[in-house]
C-alpha cells in the first residue's frame, strides 16, 4: 500500500495551509463563540478560491477537486480549528441537487452555494424521529401544481443564516415508511416558515423549524414523489467525501501538550512529566493515528470510485468515541482550570480543552449514533441479522 | 452490621427529598445559572437545621450523625442543589471541632453565613478556585501549617462547566485566625469526600432515573429505545457501578464514623470511585437521549456537566490516585523495604 | 449504616483463619493443579469443623451458621485461594433437599453431602441450551414407579469425584418450555450414565455426563413432576448465600504487589514505583473495596431474610467483569516472564497470576453471563422491558 | 496513494492464505503444542521461499518487498502459524543488511536454518525468552553495544500462555559474531514490531470470523446468539478496531519500506494497537462462546491466548508507551524546553 499523497494533493495542502494561516484569524475562531458555527468571512473567501465548487464531482459540473483534495481541505480546516459544518452542508447540498436535481434546482440553487452566497441546512430530523429517520410525517400533500408542507424539522442547524433547506416529507402514509417519502429544496423565505433557536450543552446553536401550510411549487421537488429513500442513499453518499470530524482529537492533543508542557502541579513537576500523563497522551496520539487511517481509507475509496461501504460508519464511530474518551482524559489532567469557560483569563489554552469536553457528546450523536453506526456495521461488515 | 438506613435516616431522607425536589427543581437549578448559588435556597435550607445538624448538639448544633447529613448530601446531589451544603457542613464541623469559641461557629450553624472548605493547600496564602468561593462569607483553609478561617464577602466567581460556584479566596485577609493545624484539616477533607461521593450517588443515581424514564417514553422504529439490547446494557453497566459508589459511599461515611484506621483512604476511594461512576452514568443517559440529551431543554445535561465539576473541583482524580497509592503501596522508593 | 460483623461471626473469622492457615497447606494448593479444583482432605476436615451442615439454615436442620458467617467462610477460603467451588455445590444442594425434598431424599442424600462424603454436581446445561437453561431437552419419561432419563449435560464440574448430580429434564413437551421441566436427583453409580472430561483452558477439567436409558425410582424426583422451574428459583436462592468469586482479584493483587515490590525494571527502578503501575494496582483496590460491599450486601440481605433481589447478578456481574480486566493488567506488567506457567522456576509468584488470566475468561461466563446478569439488572432493576 | 493490496500481493495473500489454511490447519497448530514449533510446517514453509522472500535478490534473496512479506506474516498470523516467519524473516533481513557476507545467510535464506531476533539486550550476554527461541539455530541480538549473531541448537523452553517457542538464548555461546551495531538492531526491532501488528491483524481478524460464525450457528431463546444487539455491537466494537489495526499496520509497513522519517514510530504505534484490539476481539469472541469458548475442544481459546503470547514476548506493553512516550514526546526533564 502507498500512503502518500499524490504531488497535486500534497501542493494542494500547501496551498489551503498558507490559505487558512493568512484566514483563519483570531477574530474568525472567536467568532465561533456566537454559536453560530460559521464564518462568512472565510467561507466566502474559501468560494472565491474555487473551493467549493472544486467539491463538486467534475462529472456534475464541478470544479474537480478530487476526494483527495477535498479530504486534505476537509483535514487542514479541522487542524487550523476552522468551522467545517456549513461549509460541508453547502457542498453535499450541490452535488445532491447536481446529480439527481431539475434544471431549475440547478440553476436556481447551485450556483449560489458554490458562490457561498447561500447556505443550506438539513431537514431530515424531526421530534419524534432521529436514528429512525425513514418515520418522517412532515406532510406534503399535492395540489395542482404546488404542493403543502406542514410540519416540524429538529436539528435544522444552520437554518438562521441559511437560505435553503433539503426536507423530507411524507408524501403517501399509506405504504411502509421508506415508500412514501419526497425530498424538497425549500427556500427558508417561503410564507408559513418559522426558525426557533435550539441551544445546547456546546453553546453551539442549532434550530427547530416550523412549516405551517408552507405552499411550494413542484419545481422545488427533488427526485421522485415517494422516491425520497433514494434520493437519502444519494446524500449519504456525498456526506462520504466531505464528513469532517475525523480529526477532532488532534487539536486537542495539541493543546494539552502545550499545556502540559508549561503547567506545573502543586509540587513544582511539569505535567508533560508525568508518566500516567504521558501515557494517556500517546494512547490518544495512537488513537488519532488510527483516525487518520480511516479518513483516509473513506477518502480514497471515494476517490476510486470503490462501492460505497461501512468505511463510513467505522471511521465516525471511532474518530467520535475516542474524541469523547480523550475530552474526558485531558480536562481531568487540567484539574479544577480545566472547568473554565472561554474568555476567562486563567482557561487553561483558552479554554479549547473544556469545550472539547462539553462538544464531544454530541459528536457521538449527531450525524448517525454511535448504536446505528454499530448496528450498520453488524450488519454491513460482519453480516449478522437485523437486530430488529 | 446493617446495611440500610435506620429509621431516622430514612426519616431525614423523605424529609429532604421532599424538600430538595420542592425547593431545589429544576427550574431552581437552571435559574441559578451561572451563579451556581441560590440564596434563596439557603436560606430555606438553613431554616431546616441542615447547615449545623451535624455539629453536636453540646456546640449548639443539630447532633445529627454523620450519616444524617450523608443523607441529606445525597438528596441535594439528586436535585443538584445549587448550595455548598458539604463544603458548609463539613467546614463548621471543623470549625467546631478545632475551635468552638470562635466567633462565626454560631452563625455557621445557623446558617446565617456559609461557611466553606478550601480543598486545596493555599499559595501565597491564596486558595485557589474554592467550591462555594463565590457564595461563601466565611472561608477555612490551610495556609502553610495553619489551618486558618477568614471572613468577607464573597466575590464574583469564574464560567464554569457546571455553573459551580468556584472562587479565589484570600487565606490572608483581615481578621484571620489560626484555628488549628493539618490534621484537622486531613479529617476535613476526608468528609468532604466521602459526602461528595454521597452526593454524586445522588446525582448519579437520578441521571439514570432521567435516562431509563426517556428511552421508555421514547419511540424509535415503533418501539421504545429502551427496548433495544444495547441500551438496556449500557444504562444497567452504569447502575451497578451506581450501585456499588452508593455502597462504598455508605461505609466511607461508616469508617469516618466510627474511628475506622482506614477511614481516610476509604473516603478517597468513595470519592474516586462515585466520581467516576456518577460522570459515567450521566453520560450514558445522555447518550440515550439522542440529540435531546444535548441541547439545553432536556435536564440531562445539566447532570452531565455537574457530575464533572462536582470532581474537578477536587483536582485531577489522578493526583488523589497517586495520593492513594503513596497511602496504600508506601511512598515511591520504599518499595523493596515495605 | 454499620459495615462491622457482628462478633458471632468476628470470631469466627478468627477461627476459620486458625483453621485455613493450618490446613490450606502448599499440598492442598498444587493439588488444585490436576485440574480437580478441590480437595477432599480440605474438605473433610470442613465437614469435620460442622461448616457445611452449618451452611444449611436452621429451620432447615442445618448447623445455624448465618449468611453472615457463611459469607464470612467464602470469602476466607478465597484469600486463602483454597477451592470452594465443590464445597458451594454440597451446600447448596443439600439446602435445597432440605427445602424441597422428599423424606427419602433428605435421610439418603443430605447427611452424606454434608458430612463430606459425598460431592455433587450442577445438571442444568445441555449442549443446546446454556443461558437458555429452561430449552433443556434431555427428556424423563415415567413408566410405572419409575423414570426412564435420556440426554446429554454439560458442564457437570466435579462429576467424576461426585455421587448426585441435580438434573433437570424436560418431562413436557407440549407445554410452553418453563412449564414442563422436571427435576431429580441422580446418583451417578445408576447404570446408563457416562461421565467424560471437558478441558479447558484455565486447565481445570468439567465433564460432560451421558444419560441413556437411565432408569430411576420416583422416589428421586425433587420437587413436583412438571415443576422443575419453581425448583430453579430456589436452586437460585441458595446459591445467593454461598456463591464465591467476589474476591477473586484479591489473592492476584496480592501476588502483584509482592512481586513489584521485589521485581526490577531493565532500567534498574522498582516496578511498584511505575506511577503507571501504581495506577492501576489503586484502581484494583477500588473495585476490590467494591466488590466487597457488593459482597456485604447479599450476605446482609440473607441473614435478614430480604427479597431476593438483583444483588446477586451485580455483584457477580462487576467482581468477575473486574478480575478479567485486572488478570489482563497485571499479566502484562510482569512482561514476558508472565506468561510462564506454574512449574516454571521464573514464573512469577509461582505462576498464579497467569493462571488468573487463563481462568478469569470463565467467571464472565459460567453462573450466568455477564449479558444475562445485564439483562437481569435491565429488567429487575431498572424496570426496562424484556429485550427479547 | 494506492489502499488496496496490489495485483501482486494479491496473488501472494491467495497462495499463502491457501497455504496456511492447508498447512497450518487447526489440528497442525494442536498438535505443535505444548513446544509452539512445527518443523514440518517450517520445512513446507520454506519451499515456498517465505523465510528469505523479503531479502533482495542482489544478496540471494526472494527479492519481494516488505508489504509481500507482512501479507504473508497476516496469513500466518490468521492460522496461528507454529514457526517464527517474522521473527527469522527479520533475523534474515538484518545479516543480509549488516553482514552480507556472514557465513549464515545463504541458509537463513533458504530457511535451512531457523533464525530469530532477541527482541530485548542481553543481560550478562543471556537474551531472555525469545520468542522462537525453543526453534532456531541461529540467534541475532544486542549484546552491550553490539549487534551479534550466534548458532546453537536450540534449548526446550518453558511451558507458557500461549505456547510460544521461548527460550533464553546465550549470545556469547561459541562462533559468536559482531556484525553490526544498535542502529541496524533498532530498525529490525521496528520490523519486527510492523510484522507483528500483521500478524496479530490476521489473528485478530479471525478470531472475529469464528466468533461471528459461532454466534450465526448458535441458538439460544429459539434466535441465533448473533442477532442479540449486545452481543452484535461487541463485535462490531471489535471489528472496527481490528480494521484501524489493519490500515496502521499497513501504514507501517508502508513508512518503514519507503523510509518515512517517523516509520519506527508507526512501527511502534501498530504493534500496540494491534496487540489490543487482537486480543480485545479474541476476548469478545470467546465471550459470546458461552462456555464452550472457554473449553479446549473449541478454537477461540487458541487465539485468545496467543494475542497474549504474542504480546507479551515483546514485553510489558506500558514499557513501549512509555519508550514511545519519550520519542514523541521528548524525554521526562526536557519537557519546557521542548
Amino acid at each position: 500500500m502507498d500512503f502518500s499523497y499524490p504531488p497535486r494533493a500534497e501542493d494542494f495542502r500547501t496551498e489551503v495551509r498558507q490559505f487558512l494561516a493568512e484566514h483563519v484569524t483570531p477574530a474568525v475562531l472567536e467568532e465561533q463563540h456566537s454559536g453560530t458555527v460559521h464564518s462568512w468571512e472565510l467561507h466566502q473567501k474559501m468560494a472565491a478560491k474555487g473551493w467549493l465548487n472544486g467539491a463538486v464531482p467534475e462529472e456534475l459540473g464541478g470544479g474537480g477537486r478530487d476526494a483527495l483534495e477535498m479530504s486534505v481541505l476537509i483535514e487542514e480546516l479541522q487542524l487550523f480549528r476552522a468551522p467545517i459544518d456549513a461549509m460541508g452542508v453547502v457542498i453535499a447540498l450541490a452535488s445532491i441537487i447536481l446529480e439527481l436535481g431539475n434544471d431549475f434546482l440547478k440553476d436556481e440553487v447551485v450556483p449560489k452555494l458554490l458562490r457561498g452566497e447561500s447556505l443550506g441546512s438539513f431537514g431530515y430530523s424531526e421530534p419524534e424521529s432521529g436514528s429512525d429517520v425513514a418515520a418522517a410525517q412532515t406532510k406534503a400533500v399535492r395540489d395542482g401544481d404546488e404542493w403543502v408542507i406542514n410540519g416540524t424539522k429538529m436539528w435544522t442547524t444552520m437554518a438562521h443564516e441559511a437560505d435553503y433547506v433539503i426536507l423530507l416529507t411524507r408524501t403517501n402514509a399509506d405504504v411502509p415508511k421508506h415508500k412514501g417519502l419526497t425530498f424538497f429544496i425549500v427556500p427558508f423565505d417561503t410564507p408559513g416558515i418559522e426558525i426557533q433557536p435550539v441551544w445546547t450543552m456546546g453553546y453551539e446553536r442549532s434550530n427547530a423549524t416550523f412549516y405551517d401550510d408552507v405552499r411550494l411549487d413542484d419545481k422545488w421537488r427533488l427526485g421522485d414523489v415517494d422516491g425520497g429513500w433514494a434520493v437519502m442513499k444519494t446524500a449519504l453518499k456525498f456526506e462520504r467525501g466531505i464528513a469532517g470530524g475525523q480529526f477532532f482529537s488532534a487539536p486537542l492533543i495539541e493543546d494539552t501538550i502545550a499545556h502540559a508542557r508549561r503547567h506545573r502541579r502543586p509540587d513544582g513537576s511539569l505535567l508533560i512529566d508525568d508518566p500516567v500523563v504521558r501515557e494517556r497522551l500517546v494512547r490518544a496520539m495512537i488513537d488519532l493515528e488510527v483516525c487518520r487511517v480511516f479518513a483516509q481509507r473513506v477518502a480514497y475509496g471515494a476517490a476510486v470510485g470503490a462501492p460505497f461501504g461501512v468505511e463510513g460508519s467505522m471511521t465516525k464511530l471511532f474518530a467520535s468515541e475516542t474524541f469523547k474518551k480523550h475530552s474526558n482524559w485531558f480536562i481531568d489532567i487540567l484539574g479544577v482550570e480545566g472547568l473554565l469557560r472561554h474568555g476567562e483569563p486563567d482557561a487553561p489554552m483558552g479554554g479549547f480543552i473544556e469545550e472539547s469536553f462539553r462538544h464531544a457528546p454530541v459528536t457521538t450523536i449527531y450525524g448517525g449514533t454511535s448504536e446505528i453506526n454499530r448496528n450498520m456495521v453488524a450488519e454491513g461488515h460482519l453480516g449478522l441479522p437485523r437486530a430488529r | 452490621m446493617r446495611l440500610e438506613l435506620t429509621e431516622d435516616e430514612e426519616t431525614v431522607r423523605e424529609v429532604f427529598a421532599g424538600f430538595f425536589a420542592q425547593e431545589s427543581s429544576i427550574e431552581v437549578v437552571r435559574a441559578s445559572e451561572p451563579v451556581g448559588f441560590d440564596l434563596g435556597l439557603w436560606t430555606k435550607l438553613a431554616q431546616t437545621g441542615a447547615p449545623g445538624m451535624a455539629v453536636s448538639e453540646a456546640a449548639g448544633g443539630g447532633g445529627a450523625t454523620l450519616a444524617d447529613l450523608a443523607v441529606v448530601a445525597t438528596e441535594a446531589g439528586r436535585r443538584l442543589a445549587p448550595v455548598p451544603l458539604v463544603e458548609h457542613a463539613v467546614a463548621t464541623r471543623l470549625v467546631a471541632a478545632a475551635a468552638p469559641a470562635d466567633s462565626s461557629l454560631g452563625s455557621l450553624i445557623a446558617g446565617d453565613q456559609v461557611g466553606i472548605l478550601a480543598l486545596a493547600p493555599a499559595v501565597d496564602g491564596v486558595a485557589r478556585l474554592v467550591p462555594g468561593g463565590s457564595a461563601a462569607n466565611v472561608v477555612v483553609g490551610l495556609d502553610g501549617d495553619d489551618l486558618v478561617i477568614v471572613a468577607g464577602e464573597p466575590p464574583a466567581g469564574p464560567a464554569n462547566t457546571g455553573h459551580a460556584a468556584l472562587a479565589d479566596r484570600d487565606l490572608r485577609a483581615e481578621g484571620r485566625r489560626v484555628i488549628g493545624g493539618a490534621s484537622h484539616y486531613a479529617r476535613a477533607r476526608a468528609e468532604w469526600q466521602a459526602l461528595t461521593a454521597s452526593a454524586l450517588v445522588g446525582l448519579g443515581h437520578q441521571a439514570l432515573d432521567i435516562g431509563v424514564e426517556y428511552v421508555m417514553q421514547r419511540q424509535q422504529f415503533d418501539v421504545p429505545v429502551g427496548s433495544f439490547q444495547a441500551v438496556q446494557h449500557g444504562l444497567a453497566t452504569a447502575s451497578v457501578d451506581m450501585e456499588g459508589a452508593e455502597y462504598l459511599a455508605h461505609k466511607a461515611v461508616w469508617a469516618l464514623a466510627s474511628g475506622h484506621a482506614d477511614a481516610d483512604n476509604m473516603a478517597s476511594m468513595a470519592f474516586l470511585f462515585a466520581a467516576e461512576s456518577a460522570q459515567a452514568a450521566a453520560a450514558a443517559s445522555l447518550q440515550y437521549h439522542g440529540g435531546y440529551g444535548y441541547s439545553d431543554e432536556y435536564d440531562i445535561q445539566l447532570y452531565f456537566r455537574r457530575a464533572k465539576s462536582m470532581t474537578l473541583v477536587h483536582g485531577d482524580p489522578g493526583l488523589e490516585i497517586r495520593s492513594l497509592a503513596d497511602r496504600l503501596l508506601g511512598p515511591v522508593g520504599t518499595g523493596a523495604s515495605a
